[in-house]
């Protein structure tokens, strides 16, 4: 376990993969590698081709160029059984015609394992997942969330090095969600494997990922520590995708004296130097870093302050989600905790907000486009 | 009228039937006939057991006439309609059957396998050693009884004599296992051992005769041997429950006219026992006939008497010896 | 490799049932007065006996007359009741299922006399109506087993998503559970064709009057069976090769057609 | 229907319709009517609502009507002839003939039932797995074949299996065997006859079923890692099987019934339970000792189809036993 | 439209349904009632029974007990095709044969609409989930998010006036989600149809419901307004099932002068007058209502504060979740917004905490168990 842990050698690799259904393109120049023990999450719109990109590790489908390799190997000629490789399916896919403890069986049997041996493990893997007692059941019997819990259970019996998980928690509650994630997190640690996991739940796949790549169109735009990709995103894209943001567009005064970019619609400047050349740049800032100005605060320097108009207030559980106008133009949106601390403000209040300079990341692209459609 | 209708076997015989008979008695009594398949006796039991008549005349083989005579499912014929001029023996005209065609199983080898002359009897079948070559039997032990005790030397007149004790079932019996293995098939249907001998399946074998003039006119090397053959009849009733019995009987008529039925045994070889047959036939088609004294003095006829009483048990056992 | 050896194991399997053809269709061109292979010489015949012999033509389309409304009923009310034993547990389904299948457990010939009783009674005898109901019952087993073997794997969650969008059970059935269980009706659908086209014992008992082709043969088995029946197989054959070919050949330009579109 | 005295419950409704006229007096017992009422209604509605079994009627009365009654009409001269009997039966069982018959039937017709499995089963799979363009011709080929009447095809394998036939031929032109070999007229032959005649049933029930497996769950079999056979072994094959299993049953049924091909082809030995059944009904008239073996073939027909279902689905691991049918 | 939304009388109603698979019942005196054009959630982990309530209001499954009526009317005896709902499924359920357009149109079809208007609506619901252009695709050729859009489309087109959908979002990615969410409350106020909504996602069931049902093993525990249910959860179920929260556990110190309940191991008092006969309760904080106290403040009256020591920080994008310590004993779980302005703690760091007296709920139950396995 240690040892694998410490070699952190590519165990996965995608070379300049690519796929093609027909005429759609699917995968371009796919290029990931992905370290032992290293769990990997990939993030990217419904249809961006995720679960192909699985789909091609596992061996259902041959890549129409590049090379996929797992340990070093290319395994473009491996026979699928051959490459030891766990996997939840989307669509579960569990046997109809066995009951929960074959099913979660089967891998052993495939490998052989002697029956006491199995039965051992089958149990052991369904207690892990909270369906000890399900052993009989047939997979018609069980509710969504039981059968993605037996599909799990399935991908994990035999240990694999290598795990894939297409949205293996999609359809459980957010309590089971939270107790499976830690699960796995705690089973990848235990077994050292490597995982890459698909999940459209941001905050999944920022608790447990080691690194995530963000996809979009076939393609990797972004592959990072959590962090690193919610903090400084290189582009709108993975601005947007990741967490929510505001976006505000930036204009070069063109003159030194101005102390940096000035911030459209909001009467006030990104104290920044702008980049020469640069007409127009781009600035996301995260709801939850706009906060309310402390009433005659002294206001440091690495500050952002405007003034602003609240124009609805959403119930979000434990957070108020404020939309505000600013000089009755852009709509941007701040978050605060719900709590007696702080008094909710109603639609129509006005009050001044600030941000830090250093909780803005500036993007590459130039316009924020009217249309904010996906 | 309602044109009567007649089930008979079928097939070409009704081309010829429709020729030969059909034609001359419509112009002559304006009766009109309509020929239908499967002449079963089992549907002419169902039939008169539902009270119904979807026939007025069924052909009947001996062994079906003697059951259904047993059952009581046929009329009483009244021969002055059906042979007004008496022209058919007393045989002919059982009471509740009129025997219209006769025919024979007889035993036949194709002479291309033996240059130096076939078979001339039973016990020649029956002779492996100096004929050899596959064989072909009738699935029944009818006849086959007859036939093993003829090669094992009974005279015919004493073969239902014999065939009347255990013992000479036994040896009836033990006659044909020997020939057993040397039959590559009991056939069944009547077209079979034609097409067993033409292909070269069966070098002999028996077969009823009215096929293998048809074989050797295709240029089968094929010979008929008379000599201890086996001639059969066909009967025509008139189911119980039927009320056109006056047609059906001018039906009848038709085969007691000898000049119709020597043109129909002119085409195939069933002729029946009306008086004056032989004199309008071809001698060399004469020649070819059951009911040709040279010919009837060769073979025997099956004795339905023995058979009504014996055919059960006498089946089960042919079974048996089937499967040893 | 394995896909290989399998298509060779397939073309084997295809050549052994096509055996039979391979000899008829040449049987039915001989010269001769018996089913003579390989035939020593050629002639149409059998074709011409075949068309001139109103027997054998009317007996083939008695066949069909027969056949084609057997196959519908069969396949109709078979399927409606692998629905119905699929989808419902009640007591005494085991003999509603039995019932079902017993058709083709009792002998034909005890079939066959048994209809012949009850349809004297009824006047349906010699009547098509009546063999068409005989045949019916004959194939009906086969669309039961058949269509139920693919409804147990069915996805049943198809059908409420079509009920709950407004299909009643009968458009339910026919937009969605139809399409899914086809191959399988259409292939009851054949057999039941084929049972009745093949079937002669009943055939034999309740018709009178006119015979289907099975007992037309059969009539010539028992004294000399000539070549006809050889010709009737390949013009049968012949007639749904190129029924099929032009089938297709007409879909295929209609699904070219849309596609340009 | 108010005037209706039959059912207790339905009267009660009509009670609940007529007390709400004659009006308070009776309210306590209204109330109490009306839930027996409801319950009534309620009965009949969850009736109606699973329609399904409705779906049976037509089949089953077509087949009360013109198969049962009359097949029941003349089994009863199995044991009625015209009194109560049980000759018939004795005597079935008291002449080894008969059994043993019945015994070569089953025997003849497990083999021919096992080889269509095992000749058509792989037939079947390749034909699911092929490509879906030239699937349809496959088929057609599959199905030619049933335009040759049976009769005409016991005849065509003489021409094959025949001593001058063509194996023989080309045996003796390469000099394999000098004398022919006998081929037709042997059990074997049979075989060879009714093999050829049922496979297509077993093809096609087989595929009708295949095509329909989800192949996801081959893939999951493979990635957890099933050799291409063992994901075959454990996943395909016992998904398909329930068509398989149908077609093995539909050939086991027909062929235990079947006599006319074995009698054509085969030997003296061949010989079909039909055979015997046919002899009694045609040629002895003997309706009562037909109907009786019938009967009795019956009987084991249907024993044996049992035993088949039952170790083939114990053949299945876990196959869904008990599945929770709800209406549609 | 307005007379629907004006007149909210009960729209769909259960009265004791009981519902049992052999021996197990799935749903035990279920009794719940949905008024005209309300969006109401079912909550509830999972196996709880939702797709059980959803399939029996469809027709799917019968009540084993109980009655089913919809605008009035007990629906037993009502053809499923009759009773006019929409319904997006678990597990999509599109029809495989078909493309999307015909998936989409079927629902018309069977109604009898034109195929003019069919088209344009078919176009507009699949305009609606940003499928437009793919009229011509066959279910298989999909991605999972891709077929759950189809089948939503599939359920609205013919405008119905119930509209049940079972995770109708499950394979959706965060942004798609959003913009779905945003969609489905746009066309239910639209159409003002009544829909009952099966989710695993808190967050999406609090911004989109108008009442939420809270399910455990085929009950409703807890119905109500979302924020109600929030910040009022009757049960400790409820408690955690929304939302994450701490779990306290008071004591009651039998004498007036106390001035209210005692937190076990956090050695502060809870200023509510206990109950009397009762020894112990159970109060509930949720973990953004915990604040840091600015050094020396003045705390007014309702306030609970006490010292605690950090033990973990887990990065969730845009809060920082703490794990902290009381006096050693307790685990307790507070948030923070990730902001330049508020520091980020360190694992170890000492700090005191607050809560306003208010923010925190108390629950029925006594005793928190110590095993938190659900
Ligand atoms: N067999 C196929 N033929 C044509 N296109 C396909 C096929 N399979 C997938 N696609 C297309 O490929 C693209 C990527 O599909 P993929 O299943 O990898 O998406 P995904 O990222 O997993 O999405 P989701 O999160 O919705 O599951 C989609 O646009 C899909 O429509
Ligand atoms: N046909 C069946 N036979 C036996 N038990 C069943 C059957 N269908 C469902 N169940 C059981 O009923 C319970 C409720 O199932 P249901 O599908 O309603 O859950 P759910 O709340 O929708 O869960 P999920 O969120 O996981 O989809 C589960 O425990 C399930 O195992
Ligand atoms: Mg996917
Ligand atoms: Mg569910």
């Amino acid at each position: 376990m240690k040892q694998l842990q410490e070699s952190r050698g590519a165990v996965v690799e995608f070379s300049g993969v690519c796929k093609s259904f027909g005429d759609v393109e699917v995968l371009g120049n796919f290029t990931l590698s992905v370290g032992a023990g290293e769990f990997l999450t990939l993030l990217g719109p419904s249809g961006s081709g995720k679960t192909t990109a699985l789909n091609m590790l596992a061996g259902f489908l041959n890549p129409s160029a590049g090379e996929i390799s797992i340990a070093g190997v290319p395994v473009t000629a491996t026979p699928i059984e051959k490459r030891n490789i766990g996997m939840v399916f989307q669509s579960y896919s569990l046997f109809p015609h066995m009951n929960v403890e074959q099913n979660v069986g089967f891998p052993l049997k495939m490998r052989g394992a002697d029956s006491q041996v199995t039965q051992e493990r089958v149990a052991a893997a369904l207690d892990l997942v909270g369906l000890g007692g399900f052993l009989e059941r047939m997979p018609n019997q069980l509710s969504g969330g039981q059968r993605q819990r037996v599909a799990f259970a399935r991908a994990i019996v035999f240990e694999p090095k290598v795990l894939l998980m297409d949205e293996p928690l999609g359809a459980l509650d957010l309590k089971l969600r939270e107790r499976m994630q830690l699960e796995i997190k705690h089973y990848q640690q235990q077994i050292g494997c490597t995982v890459i996991y698909v999940t459209h739940d941001q905050g999944e796949a920022l608790t447990l990922s080691d690194r995530i790549a963000i996809m979009d169109q076939g393609q990797i735009v972004q592959i990072g520590h959590p962090q690193q990709i919610y903090d400084h995103p290189k582009s709108r894209f993975a601005a947007e995708f990741i967490g929510e943001t505001n976006l505000l567009t930036l204009t070069n005064p063109l003159e030194k004296s101005a102390g940096g970019w000035v911030i459209d619609g909001l009467d006030t400047i990104y104290p920044r130097p702008p980049e020469s050349g640069r007409r127009h740049a781009l600035l996301s800032v995260r709801p939850e870093k706009i906060v309310r100005l402390p009433e005659h605060a002294a206001l440091g320097n690495g500050h952002v302050s405007f003034d602003a108009t609240v124009t609805e207030v959403v119930f979000f559980g434990d957070v108020h989600r404020y939309t505000i106008k600013c000089n009755g133009q852009q709509d941007l949106v701040f978050k605060e905790f719900r709590s007696g601390n702080t008094p909710v403000l109603r639609s129509g209040q006005t009050l001044r907000l600030s941000f830090l300079t250093d909780d803005a990341a500036l993007l590459p692209e130039t316009i924020v486009s009217k249309d904010k459609a996906l | 009228a309602d044109p009567i209708r007649v089930a008979g076997y079928g097939g070409v015989t009704w081309d010829l039937i429709t020729k030969n008979f059909l034609t001359p008695l419509g112009e002559r009594t304006g009766l009109e006939v309509k020929l239908e398949t499967d002449p079963s006796v089992a549907k002419l039991k169902a039939m008169v057991a539902s009270g119904r008549c979807d026939f007025d005349v069924i052909e009947l083989s001996g062994s079906e006439f003697l059951i259904a005579t047993r059952d009581g499912l046929l009329q009483e014929i009244d021969y002055s309609v059906a042979d007004p001029d008496n022209v058919m023996p007393d045989f002919a005209k059982q009471k509740t059957g009129f025997l219209f065609v006769t025919f024979s199983e007889i035993l036949v080898y194709r002479a291309d396998h033996f240059p130096n002359g076939g078979p001339q009897n039973m016990a020649d079948l029956w002779n492996v050693e100096a004929f050899p070559g596959p064989r072909t039997l009738h699935d029944t032990p009818v006849a086959n009884l007859e036939f093993a005790l003829l090669a094992d030397g009974v005279a015919k007149e004493n073969i239902y004599n014999v065939l009347g004790t255990d013992e000479g079932v036994d040896r009836a019996f033990a006659k044909l296992d020997e020939i057993k293995p040397h039959v590559v098939k009991f056939w069944s249907a009547g077209a079979e051992p034609i097409q067993l001998i033409a292909e070269g399946e069966a070098y002999m074998g028996v077969a009823w005769n009215g096929r293998i003039k048809v074989m050797q006119d295709e240029g089968v090397d094929a010979v008929m041997v008379w000599q201890d053959s086996n001639t059969d009849s066909s009967y025509y009733g008139i189911p119980v429950g039927c009320d056109n019995k006056n047609a059906a009987e001018t039906y009848l008529s038709a085969w007691a006219n000898p000049e119709w039925v020597a043109n129909w045994a002119n085409d195939i070889p069933y002729p029946g026992f009306v008086a004056g047959l032989m004199e309008n036939l071809d001698p060399q088609v004469a020649a070819n006939m059951p009911t040709n004294p040279d010919n009837a003095a060769k073979s025997f006829l099956t004795d339905w008497a023995f058979w009504g009483q014996n055919r059960e048990n006498l089946e089960e056992r042919w079974i048996e010896w089937l499967l040893e | 490799m394995s896909r290989i050896l399998l298509s060779i194991y397939f073309a084997f399997v295809a050549l052994y049932l096509l055996t039979p053809l391979l000899i008829v269709i040449p049987i039915s061109f001989v010269d001769s007065r018996f089913l003579q292979f390989p035939p020593e010489s050629l002639s149409l015949r059998w074709y011409r006996n075949y068309f001139e012999d109103s027997d054998f033509l009317d007996a083939t389309i008695l066949s069909f007359i027969i056949g084609v409304p057997a196959s519908l009923i069969a396949t109709t009310l078979g399927t409606l009741a692998a629905l119905g034993l699929t989808r419902t547990r009640f007591f005494g389904k085991g003999i509603v299922y039995a019932l079902m299948i017993s058709p083709i457990v009792v002998p034909a010939i005890i079939v066959a006399l048994a209809l012949f009783l009850l349809f004297a009674q009824l006047d349906l005898i010699g009547s098509n109506f009546g063999l068409i109901l005989a045949h019916s019952i004959l194939a009906m087993p086969f669309s039961v087993l058949i269509v139920s073997a693919t409804l147990e794997h069915f996805d049943t969650t198809l059908e409420r998503a079509a009920r709950i969008h407004g299909a009643g059970p009968i458009r339910t059935f026919w937009y969605v559970t139809f399409p899914a269980i086809r191959p399988a009706v259409f292939a009851s659908a054949i057999f039941s064709f084929f049972i009745s086209f093949d079937e002669l014992i009943v055939a034999l008992f309740v018709m009178s009057g006119q015979q289907t082709l099975p007992v037309r043969i059969w009539q010539d088995l028992r004294f000399e069976i000539d070549p006809t029946v050889a010709a009737v197989a390949s013009i049968l054959i012949a007639l749904t090769t190129i029924g099929i070919g032009l089938g297709t050949l007409l879909q295929t330009r209609a699904t070219q057609r849309l596609k340009q579109k | 229907m108010c005037t209706s005295p039959g059912h207790p419950d339905i009267k009660s409704v009509c009670i609940v319709e007529r007390s709400s006229v004659l009006g308070e007096r009776q309210n306590f017992l209204k109330g109490n009517l009306r839930i027996r009422g409801h319950a009534l209604l309620a009965f009949v509605k969850r009736l109606t609502a699973d329609q399904s079994f409705v779906l049976l009627v037509p089949a089953v009365v077509l087949l009360l009507i013109f198969f049962a009654y009359p097949l029941i009409q003349l089994m009863k001269m199995s044991v009625f002839d015209p009194n109560f009997t049980t000759a018939h039966f004795e005597k079935f069982f008291s002449r080894p003939v008969y059994p043993r018959v019945l015994f070569n039937t089953v025997k003849l017709t497990a083999i021919v039932t096992l080889l269509c499995f095992i000749i058509g089963y792989p037939a079947a799979y390749f034909l699911a797995t092929v490509r879906s363009r030239i699937r349809p011709f496959l088929i057609f080929l599959i199905l030619l074949p049933l335009w040759v009447s049976i009769l005409v095809r016991s005849y065509s394998w003489m021409a094959v299996l025949g001593r001058e036939g063509l194996i023989n031929s080309l045996l003796i032109a390469l000099g394999v065997t000098t004398e022919p070999i006998p081929m037709l007229y042997t059990t074997g032959a049979v075989y060879v006859a009714m093999v050829q005649i049922m496979l297509p049933i077993m093809i096609l029930t087989s595929y009708s079923v295949m095509v329909e497996i989800d192949n996801g769950l081959i893939k999951a079999a493979r990635v957890l890692g099933a050799s291409p056979f063992r994901a075959f072994l454990f996943v395909y094959f016992p998904l398909s099987l329930s068509g398989a299993r149908n077609g093995s049953i539909i050939i086991f049924i027909l062929s235990m019934g079947f006599f006319i091909t074995p009698a054509l082809v085969g030997g003296r030995k061949d010989l079909m339970i039909g055979n015997l059944i046919v002899f009694q009904i045609e040629e002895l008239l003997n309706w009562g000792f037909a109907s009786a073996i019938g009967l009795i073939l019956l009987v084991s027909t249907v024993l044996i189809v049992l035993m088949l279902r039952f170790i083939l689905d114990a053949a299945t691991p876990g196959a869904p036993k008990r599945r929770s049918k709800e209406p549609v």
